[in-house]
């Protein structure tokens, strides 16, 4: 399997598995690892007498994880044939990302300065969002037209809700 | 004697609290809003009632529904903690014209120590040193050079109804002078529609340390010390120690005596916070008093061994303070480490969430106050502090390296946490040296933002998240797969949570 | 200097010393038998090595496994711990011939105050003084009666071979000295094969009393005062706290420089423990000298403020103490109670099993030593010790207030657990008298058993413990018919997880 | 819903549910709760103004809870039709208890001094265990002759497992 670990990619092969005890090539290389899983989140792994406690934490896609080893975070994405499919067709998250204005947190909808029927320019404020005692702007990433919002000032949004659609 | 407290508060602060009146054997009432059903406050205190909807301006600070719940439940007397009502005259005087004790000073302290003008007036009466200045509009070219000749250069011009930043001119040159009381006032008038602008020294290098003060009604007042606070972010601070690394001793004496003259000077009652500017030629000047419970209250209980809660409680209700300023000592070294939800990569963006998972540190020289539990929903209204971490060493160092460990010993996910960007703080050469003031952050910027740690052992821990990843990535697909939701039909069911004891 | 320190343990302890390693900058290396595989030790150590099946007799007792490991992974030094290996002097001896450092005495230490006799003569030699008694074996009724009188009644008569209460004989009449001697003899004979007995004095209202030390290699001794250890269950200990109620300041400064003499005889080296029995007259007698670590050695680390185990280290290193007698204080006051897993109502049978959820007790004053986590498995194979729970407090009576609020705060699932019984015996009135021996846990057997408690708010708490109870059994009823897991199809969603956010 | 708590019984019925609010009536008393859960073991209930937060657990039997307020535990049985049909057979429950040894907990099997074929009394120990450095003697309930053993000397036994039968 392809494995993208903070940009880098690495061909991780499982050889050999008996109870906790894998032998796995990654690249070149050999590891005979111990793994125990220990909670939710919480991977030992024993490589060398080393010990490694790593969180593996996968937030919506389950291809992409949080890994985080000490005080260390990398971030990993895991290049199966969904994954392979998707970047082949092209990066068109990038795309819809910019006709989409979300918020990554939950709060309260402040303002929405602008219509639906107006024409924005790129870095113009679409929205404002209240959460946690802090307001932040969030701003058109493309010259458009506003084609939907999807909520209204004073609403509880969601993280990662589509908030305004930009044709 | 008090018997049952009202805590007009919710998150950590009113579990605090409630510890300690628990300790004290006196009865809790808990208030929440929609939002917090669920909250530890909630479950710890002897009783809870719901006052409204989650904004604070529909529960937390409506003071007839607090006094309602507080005549409701027989309550005593009632604790602010910090922020919401906590430094409000208003509630301070309702509470008392309500036949209840409010646990902190009157209506008079809070207004005259609240308002910045007549603060100042106060502490320069009493003889605590102010940031030289004047409060007067600046009206003409040679009133303005002249003002600034008898405060010294540099001097900060600020407009009279600024914030933000904006109406503020730095100068640190005569012949700038003029101008910048021009740019200022010309600004103020857009941002404030009032063009007046007055000026003030400039503290370069400041550094923000406060003293404990605590008052009884009886006259006496002790201070417990200082608290070094001078690293901050969007003003805020997030890391708070004691003694400071600054001051000397003789400076802590006369700041000790200061701070007791600012709270006498105030009628004070209660515990409380004044706070200094001191520069790197320690010299000091009053900022503001504090009329509450501080934050970073534990370094002060850590360092002294004083529960600062019960202390306000045994004064709320009439007794004399339990040591006299000679029985206070400063013995070793703590220092706080604020644990927010929020994204500290990214401006610090609030990061609120459900805890999906919590891990915290304990053993020698640990103390956590917090709210949080696992399941738990940090609220989107209210503020991002999930807990405070507080270690205790025999000196800096210790405090310093023990901090060290148990950030590494704590795990949060579910949100985002500022627990990797404090771990950089504790390693920072300015911050291990002691030699820091309230521009730490900026001027440290690319160190603590910039982590990339490339050591030898890098490349094998990379390979080793590979390989975690893809088996937590093969468990997943084998769990979404097939309708089974036992671990025994799963390839991977040795690690599953079956009993060990079958394996052996 | 040391760089790398092999932990030849497990459980709390284990973790204990990493903690202390990691603050110090030193590396860790931990042992596990495959019982421990997912252990604490395991995961927060640098290093780990499995040296063998689950039996301590086969991985943590084997001298050979162990110092293969350290020298695979170039340790420099192995902390014992307490228990397995700590006090064997074959252990100390082979650690140093090969060429590592043991933390802890040397093998001559360890085998003279290991065994009583030899223990005993030092004693009396440095002046300390040791349970007036005989060792010699009674043949006659004339020299029994000589014995008992030179000692004074009451006494004790042992078996030599002699444990578990067998062939013990307690005597308080002269007349009954030779009756009881001589059925002594003949339920010696019966359990061990061996009719030889000693009379020893019998010290009536013992307290278990022991005093901290360290002792450098440059010949310095301290004490860091006592810890009173008097409530215990099954011969083990089970509460201890320092101050002891029952000390008064003289007879501190008395044995503690016993102690320091005690270990000078002993050449002792390192952090030990001098027990003494104390009666309620105060009179103290040497009891025996533990050449570790102890179980409780954390309250005397809450009011001395010195870490032991970086002391211990530091020892090992060849440093000098860091701390004069005199720099050494006792602030404050601390207590541990010893969270086992184990059926405290059913004779203390130990209740191994899987942590299925845990809340721990956090906030002012408190100090967690442990090593389990939700998840883990208490394994069946070492001892029932899960955590300890520490409070300290500016004095006893805060000291307890606050162990009572924690105990209440703590919450374990999955194993049963001595909690309740803990809590018990913060309110039972001889324990918070200070009034309390070794007797305590018998003498007050019914306060500590009968825990009905019918006030008058019982009869509402029933009425929602059942409904409580009614709203699980539906949760579980309405999950295990159907196969939806998703909370969305369940009529008690409010319950569940979902986001809070989305109900607002 | 006949409950039986500390061995009293009580008559519970849920009148009214409204999200976390409910009406119920136990025996004649009428019960206002707010009622919300959680976590897994945890439910927060207020009533009359007073807070309890109770840890509800169940181990074997969901008909069985054992709870926890504050330091006091209180046994409950649910007397669903289930539960009364097995007692109103009569409680064999004990009967079977009496000829089937177990542990309540896990540990090492020390010795087993008794042989398939024997014929024991009642009080005589038929089975040592060894948990956590501790060892506990099993004994006859009742006279008997022991028809089966399930373990042997040295196995490692989870908790309640039957290890000895009698006839």
């Amino acid at each position: 399997m392809e494995i993208i670990v903070n940009k880098k990619n690495k061909e991780v092969k499982i050889l050999e598995r008996q109870a906790n005890n894998l032998l796995v090539i990654v690249d070149n290389k050999k590891y005979h690892v111990d793994v125990k899983k220990i909670d939710k989140d919480t991977y030992s792994l024993l490589y060398k007498g080393k010990s490694y406690d790593l969180k593996v934490v996968s937030e919506y896609d389950k291809r992409k994880y949080s890994v985080k080893h000490q005080f260390n975070h990398y971030e990993v994405e895991i290049m199966d044939s969904v994954a392979r499919y998707r970047k082949n067709r092209g990066n068109n998250d990038i795309e819809e990302d910019q006709s989409s204005i979300s918020s990554p947190m939950p709060g309260k909808v402040v303002k929405i300065p602008i219509e639906v029927g107006d024409n924005v320019e790129s870095g113009q404020t679409l929205i404002i969002i209240s959460a946690m005692k802090m307001e932040s702007e969030y701003k058109a990433k493309k010259n458009g037209k506003v084609k939907e919002i999807l909520t209204t000032e004073g609403a509880i949004i969601e993280g990662n809700q589509s908030l305004i659609l930009l044709e | 004697m008090i018997k049952k407290i009202l805590i007009a508060n919710r998150g950590e602060i009113a579990v605090r609290v409630i510890r300690s009146c628990c300790e004290m054997g006196i009865k809790t009432v808990a208030i929440f809003s929609e939002a917090d059903r669920k909250s530890l406050h909630v479950r710890y205190a002897d009783e809870a009632y719901c006052i409204g909807p989650p904004p604070s301006t529909e529960s937390y600070l409506r003071i007839d529904k607090i006094l309602e719940v507080a005549k409701k439940s027989k309550s005593d007397a009632i604790h602010p903690g910090y922020g919401f009502l906590s430094e409000n005259p208003e509630f301070s005087r309702r509470i008392k014209e309500s036949g209840l004790i409010f646990i902190g000073p009157s209506e008079f302290s809070i207004r005259t120590m609240g308002d910045k003008i007549s603060a100042r007036q106060i502490m320069t009466k009493a003889g605590v040193p102010v940031v030289p200045g004047t409060k007067e509009n600046i009206l003409d070219k040679k009133q303005a050079l002249n003002t600034v000749e008898s405060i010294g250069l540099p001097v900060m011009i600020k407009a009279a109804s600024g914030g933000g930043g904006k109406g503020m001119r730095l100068v640190k040159k005569k012949e700038m002078v003029w101008e910048s009381v021009q740019a200022a006032k010309s600004e103020a008038l857009d941002s404030f529609g009032d063009d007046s602008v007055y000026v003030e020294k400039y503290i370069e290098s400041p550094h923000h340390i406060e003293f404990q003060i605590l008052a009884d009604q009886h006259g006496n007042v002790i201070h417990l010390f200082e608290r070094e606070c001078s690293v901050q972010r969007r003003h805020q601070k997030i890391i708070e120690e004691t003694p400071s690394p600054l001051l000397t001793d003789n400076l802590r004496q006369e700041m000790g005596k200061c701070a007791i003259n600012a709270a006498k000077a105030a009628n004070y009652e209660g515990a409380g916070t004044i706070e200094f500017l001191v520069d790197n030629d320690l010299n000091y000047y009053f900022l503001e008093m504090n009329t509450r419970l501080q934050v970073e209250h534990p370094v002060t209980e850590n360092v002294t061994g004083i529960d600062l809660v019960k202390e306000q409680i045994r004064i709320a209700g009439g007794q004399k303070l339990s040591y006299q300023q000679n029985e206070v000592t400063q013995n070793g070294h703590s220092i706080e480490a604020r644990i927010y939800a929020e994204d500290s990569d990214n401006n610090f963006m609030p990061s609120p969430g459900i805890i999906t998972k919590m891990t915290e540190p304990s053993g020698i020289g640990v103390r956590i106050d917090g709210y949080i539990f696992e399941g738990f929903e940090v609220p989107v209204f209210y503020d991002p502090l999930m807990s405070k971490l507080i270690t205790y060493g025999r000196n800096r160092e210790e405090a310093i390296n023990r901090m060290k460990r148990c950030l590494d010993e704590y795990y949060l996910s579910g949100v985002k946490t500022s627990l990797h960007f404090l771990r950089r703080i504790m390693e920072t050469p300015d911050f291990v040296e002691g030699k820091y003031d309230t521009h730490f952050i900026e001027q440290n910027h690319d160190f603590l933002f910039n982590t990339i740690n490339e050591d030898n052992t890098m490349k094998n821990t990379e390979d080793l998240v590979a390989i975690a990843s893809l088996l937590e990535y093969e468990l997943n697909l084998n769990h979404a797969s097939g309708n089974n939701h036992s671990p025994s039909h799963n390839p991977w069911k040795e690690f599953g949570r079956k009993l060990g004891i079958t394996r052996l």
